[in-house]
């Protein structure tokens, strides 16, 4: 096992409000990491950090054992970090198929090119096949704007599969989705484990101890817990601090 | 679901256009060659504002850079449309290309005001040039030439405006159906989204920027080889808010809206202004009624009805 | 469509008539824009000199078309081609404004139509561009400023400070009185039209104590830099000279008392005791209440001289040689005196100097108080190269 | 130069400042709390000025000039909100610029028609003409001085209003914690609608105070509002303290740039140079600090 993704005393503060505090977090090739932690813990900082959408007050990020603290976001995207967002960030124009079809085209990091979309078929096939892995089957002509937002939510999983990528952090995949479609969810990335290294982010314990090999705790900022989820469910640290006086929310 | 009628709507206006000269005097010619020369310049802004999403009064720069650079290449000697035209178009890239850089680095309403900033210093510097007749403009001797085509008669000038004007429509298509314009239009739906795919949102609204401003400039070349005078009023931000008007009269985002928009906005100032010295009121007060009233331009508007939802004639 | 088959007939009846056709006269001027206060006084001269000729110029009847040029230069050469083309004028007249003059005319000479210029008179034109169909009744652009320098010679003034708006009529102007002035220039500063706020200059001007400032401002900022000079109190301090656009009627009355002793100099003056402008002025006050404005002076003029013209042809103009040769004699009484063409076709004329004196109401007025030059020409004639 | 010259044309620059701090407050206090660009401020600028020359001619008393035009132009103001502007607040940018480009439009037309094309005339109150001598051998006008001190009567007014009302108190909740504010039941609709009165109000005074140094013109407050906008951009859009604070660096550097660049560089180039320099500023803080100089709170 290697570290592929790695935070070293990453910081970052909006004046006076620290949203990160000193995190050392590691994500080891292949695995399924889950951060979770309070509303208001810093998660979404922390990815923003990762992916380039924030740059940090101090620390280093590490991708492959690479600095790439000071890389903007899309130099990091194509070293093979993707994400997702939490709310919904898509093409709202778009249909489905041209999303992915421009995400499969911008793996090399460009679009100048003057050829038409839809003569490139090759990739139509891959995209209609990661829509299909998404659940999306049939859906490729549709305009974004117009699908719902569980769809939306496949969506964006798919365009982040689109970059076949070293490491993929998954900011709140299940936010806002019902029951039905939170077990598809779930049973998705449960197919995808191993096969791709996954930051999680999500508030649904079940979906946590179900999918995770380890989880990391933030709470205020700081990374107070990493370990398996039988390590976690039995911290007493994790417990105060996170399901004190209320079980998940 | 009706017929689309919009392809015949637009075969019939391409038609009408191709037979004007030869049914129209020459000042309905040269009326309409303004009319075309403004629509390009309304296309190459709403190109910045439909696809790149962002709203620029500083393309007018381009127009007159444009129309500035072939004047001094002109009167300095060159009269080869065939030479004179790529070298101006190439230097209002480079303008665009730094104006950009530096503009870019802002969005929204400051974007918008540092573009006018931009015209602004343009403006008062044309208007200071005492060997270019300050504010009173200077005259052009000629027109360029080209080989086989004769533009010193205004009707030449005019098939000549109108084939480039396709020409132009025809190459935003084009961009438009390619990975490269799917990525401009992807930032301006969602920067965030294109940036984690690993695509630089600065530089494709740089290109875009840099793309519609050569449409602009070419409507510069355009518009000094048809009045063969100029003043610094071309950079000013007057004309800025006029083309922008005619581009929402037609309707944004579609690739007949703005020069069907200008058409309308000349021939209305044109019209009104016979009427009544008071033209402008009639003019504002049409504007706001457009912007209250419709949700669209009226040849968007029109074209929904001539065939389903999509705008993009 | 309705609008297509009223110009198909209009054009038909035109076609037509052309037998017993009045003469068709082109005038130009801006009557909307910034400047649409121009056009309209220009038009009220026209109105008066049409009105006291009974409907007629030359002993023909007249069909006037009117075009807006909006200021602007841009719609310039369609204007002019819509004119030649559409409306088959026989003479084009007024094109007050500068750029537009300059931007239209080109068309209009090219189709070998007569341009009478009634307002502005471009160094452009004057010398090595001149032209024989193109005559400028009013004044070449810079002979009011000349005729101002050799009256601060006369004055006695040795040390002149100029101020004035930073565009093509500004540094005309300047250059006109730096060719005559003979003294020292001790400032010279330039001030783009949108500035109206004139303090700064003015604590820069305070101490530098001339012996007289002259000025070249037009409408708004005209009135910004009188009322802001008068508070400052400079007007006790420096004497101040202008052209007659500064103190004109249309401005008079927004400097009020803050105007009162400004010297300027003009090629014609209400008070000029000539037959001729005693009539045109009478009329004026007649119907709108005023004194006319130099604007509606200079196109009752133009009118006038096409007038003397075309009657001295018996009302045919078709022989454009015969015409211009009449034109350029100006057989006709203009209301400024004596007036001739010069070989460039600009007038040659007297420079008067007026001072705005309250009237025995209390009103400012303008008061013709001397000549600054007697039948001027302008400097640029000998480039020209008609005889 | 001389120290006393210097603090004379401070003094000038500063001045230039708080008039256009007047404007900018209104433009950027509206876009603030509704989101709003309105190009139609300095037609409110112009009619007031307008309509205190009508009033003052027709009554000869500046009191009453002064109050007429001030409600007039508040009155006429939140009509335009309710009537035009509200439907506005959720279209682009471009919508709001082209009709509010549109009313600008209309208003300067609809004041030549009314009151002609010549330039119209308010005299100063005699109380307020002639000089006082500021420094020793400076005389600076009595006039300016008092719209000085009105101006900042004004702004302190306004952030009396702001910071000690109720109604301020919500506005400048609007413009921070908009749905917060809704969801405690504050009309914030109403408060838009006070909102375009008080600014609106604010430019009255800048317009009156113009009027007897300025000519009263169609179009007069077109210029003035190319410069509030510029003002409103290099503050940072939404922000008083910003829009304060750039309001006097643009009349200072103005000012100063107008009389040193033609001594500097060559009268020609100089004046050329001096009449771009607020753009070249404002180009050059945004290329710094891309949303102005004071981050507004949203």
């Amino acid at each position: 096992m290697t570290a592929i993704l790695e935070t070293r005393a990453l910081r970052k503060s909006f004046g006076g409000l620290v949203v990160t505090r000193d995190v050392d977090l590691t994500l080891e090739e292949g695995e399924t990491h889950a951060l979770i932690g309070p509303n208001g813990a810093g998660k979404t900082s922390l990815v923003n950090l990762l992916s380039g959408t924030l740059s940090p007050t101090a620390g280093d990020v590490l991708l492959a054992g690479e600095i790439i603290t000071r890389l903007p976001s899309h130099r990091r995207a194509r070293r093979g970090l993707a994400r997702t967002f939490q709310i919904s960030t898509l093409f709202d124009s778009f249909t489905a198929e041209k999303s992915l079809v421009l995400a499969l085209l911008a793996r090399q990091g460009h679009c100048y090119r003057l050829g038409r979309m839809a003569g490139f078929s090759c990739l139509r096939d891959e995209a209609r096949r990661l829509l299909d892995l998404v659940g999306l089957t049939g859906r490729n002509l549709v305009p974004t704007a117009s699908m719902s937002h569980g769809e939306h939510r496949q969506l964006e999983l798919a365009l982040a599969l689109a970059a076949s990528p070293k490491v993929m952090l998954l900011d709140e995949p299940m936010a806002g989705l019902g029951g039905e479609e939170t077990a598809k969810m779930i049973e998705l990335l449960r197919s995808l484990r191993g096969r791709y290294t996954i930051l999680l982010v999500e508030h649904d314990m079940d979906a946590v101890f179900a999918l995770a090999d380890r989880i990391s705790v933030l709470a205020e900022g700081r990374l107070i817990a990493t370990g398996s989820p039988a390590d976690i469910r039995s911290n007493a640290g994790v417990r105060q601090a996170y399901f004190g006086d209320d079980d998940g929310d | 679901m009706t017929r689309d009628l919009r392809w015949p709507a637009f075969v019939l206006l391409a038609a009408t256009a191709f037979a004007l000269p030869f049914i129209g005097d020459s000042y309905i010619v040269q009326l309409a060659t303004r009319m075309l020369i403004f629509g390009m310049a309304a296309l190459g802004i709403d190109f910045f504002l439909a696809y790149v999403g962002q709203l620029s009064l500083g393309h007018t720069i381009f127009l007159a850079s444009g129309a500035y650079l072939t004047a001094l290449l002109t009167m300095a000697g060159l009269e080869s449309a065939l030479l004179v035209w790529p070298i101006v178009l190439l230097g209002v890239a480079l303008l665009a290309l730094a104006a950009g850089m530096l503009a870019l680095r802002t969005g929204g309403l400051y974007f918008i005001m540092i573009t006018l900033a931009f015209t602004q210093m343009l403006f008062f510097f044309l208007q200071s040039q005492r060997g270019l007749g300050g504010d009173e403009g200077f005259s052009v001797p000629q027109r360029n030439t080209l080989p086989l085509l004769d533009l010193s008669d205004p009707r030449n000038l005019y098939l000549l405006v109108l084939v480039l004007l396709l020409g132009v429509i025809g190459l935003i298509a084009w961009i438009r159906a390619t990975p490269f314009g799917a990525a401009i239009e992807a930032c301006r739906d969602n920067a965030q989204r294109l940036s984690a795919m690993g695509l630089d949102p600065y530089g494709y609204r740089l290109s875009g920027f840099v793309f519609s401003a050569v449409i602009v400039g070419l409507a510069g070349i355009l518009y000094t080889n048809n009045t063969l005078y100029l003043t610094p009023a071309l950079s000013g931000w007057y004309l800025s808010g006029e083309l922008l008007m005619m581009v929402i009269l037609g309707g944004s985002g579609s690739l007949l809206g703005p020069v069907l928009g200008a058409a309308l906005f000349v021939l209305l100032q044109e019209q009104l202004s016979h009427i009544t010295p008071h033209w402008m009121a009639g003019l504002g007060a049409l504007l706001v009624a457009r912007v209250m009233l419709m949700k669209d331009g009226f040849w968007n508007v029109l074209a929904r009805r001539l065939g389903g939802d999509d705008s993009h004639s | 469509m309705k609008l297509l088959v009223a110009i198909g007939l209009a054009l038909a009846l035109t076609v037509s008539a052309q037998a017993a056709d009045p003469l068709k006269l082109g005038f130009v001027t801006t009557l909307s824009g910034a400047t649409g206060a121009v056009g309209n006084e220009a038009q009220r001269g026209f109105d008066i000199a049409l009105q006291q000729l009974g409907g007629q110029i030359g002993g023909r009847d007249i069909s006037v078309v009117l075009v807006d040029d909006k200021g602007s230069a841009a719609e310039a050469v369609e204007i002019a081609t819509r004119l030649v083309e559409r409306d088959k004028v026989d003479l084009v007249m007024g094109l007050a404004n500068s750029a537009v003059l300059m931007a239209g005319s080109k068309r209009l000479l090219a189709s070998g139509k007569i341009v009478v210029g009634a307002y502005a008179g471009p160094s452009p034109f004057a010398g090595a561009g001149c032209h024989p169909n193109a005559f400028f009744t009013n004044f070449q652009n810079d002979q009011w400023a000349e005729g101002m320098g050799a009256y601060l010679n006369a004055k006695g003034v040795k040390r002149l400070a100029l101020m004035a708006l930073d565009y093509q009529a500004g540094w005309d102007h300047l250059a006109g009185i730096k060719r005559t002035f003979k003294g020292e220039i001790v400032s010279e500063v330039l001030t783009p039209f949108t500035q109206l706020d004139f303090a700064a200059e003015f604590a820069q001007l305070r101490p530098k104590k001339p012996d007289a400032l002259f000025v070249f401002y037009v409408g708004g900022p005209a009135v910004s830099f009188v009322k802001q000079f008068t508070q400052a109190g400079l007007n006790t301090q420096i004497p101040l000279y202008s052209l007659d656009a500064l103190t004109d009627p249309l401005t008079l009355p927004a400097l009020g008392a803050s105007g009162l002793g400004i010297v300027s100099t003009a090629t014609w003056n209400p008070e000029l005791d000539n037959p001729a402008n005693k009539r045109f002025v009478a009329a004026f006050k007649a119907k709108y209440g005023r004194v006319p404005a130099s604007y509606a002076q200079a196109h009752y003029d133009a009118v006038m001289l096409l007038d003397g013209a075309i009657r001295q042809r018996g009302g045919d103009i078709s022989d454009t040689d015969a015409f211009r040769q009449a034109l350029r004699e100006a057989r006709f009484d203009s209301v400024r005196g004596p007036f001739a063409f010069n070989n460039n076709h600009m007038p040659i004329q007297n420079v008067y100097v007026q001072q705005v004196v309250a009237g025995a109401d209390g009103k400012p007025y303008v008061k013709l108080i001397g000549i600054a030059a007697e039948k001027a020409s302008d400097s640029y004639h000998q480039d020209c190269p008609l005889k | 130069m001389t120290i006393a010259l210097l603090v004379e044309q401070l003094i000038n620059g500063l001045q230039q400042g708080l008039m256009l701090f007047l404007m900018a407050a209104g433009v950027t206090l509206v876009f603030g709390i509704m989101r709003l660009i309105n190009l139609a401020h300095g037609s409110m600028f112009m009619l007031a000025a307008y309509v205190a020359v009508a009033v003052f001619a027709a009554t000869d008393s500046y009191l009453l000039a002064f109050i007429v035009a001030l409600a007039g132009i508040s009155v006429l103001a939140m009509l335009l909100e309710l009537a035009i502007f509200r439907p506005l607040y959720a279209r682009g940018h471009l919508d709001q610029l082209l009709a509010s480009f549109g009313l600008v439009l209309v208003f300067n037309e609809i004041a030549v028609m009314v009151w002609g094309r010549e330039p119209l005339y308010l005299s100063i109150p005699p109380l307020l003409s002639g000089q006082v001598e500021i420094l020793p051998g400076v005389p600076y006008p009595v006039y300016r001085l008092a719209v000085s001190a009105l101006a900042i009567a004004a702004g302190l007014g306004l952030w009396l209003i702001l910071s000690r009302t109720r109604l301020g108190m919500q506005m400048r909740g609007g413009a921070e914690r908009r749905e917060v504010m809704e969801a405690m039941g504050v009309n914030i609709r109403a408060i838009a609608t006070m909102v375009f009165g008080i600014g609106a109000c604010l430019a009255g005074v800048a317009g009156l105070m113009t009027a007897p140094i300025m000519p009263v013109q169609s179009g007069m407050g077109d210029p003035i509002l190319i410069l509030t906008l510029v003002v409103m951009i290099i503050g940072g859009v939404g922000s008083l303290r910003g829009a304060l604070i750039a309001a006097l660096i643009v009349g200072v550097v103005d000012t100063f740039g107008r009389i040193l660049l033609p001594q500097l560089i060559g009268l020609n180039a100089g004046s050329a140079l001096s009449n771009m320099v607020i753009y070249v500023l404002m180009a050059v803080v945004l290329v710094i600090r891309p949303t102005g100089l004071v981050r507004s709170a949203t």
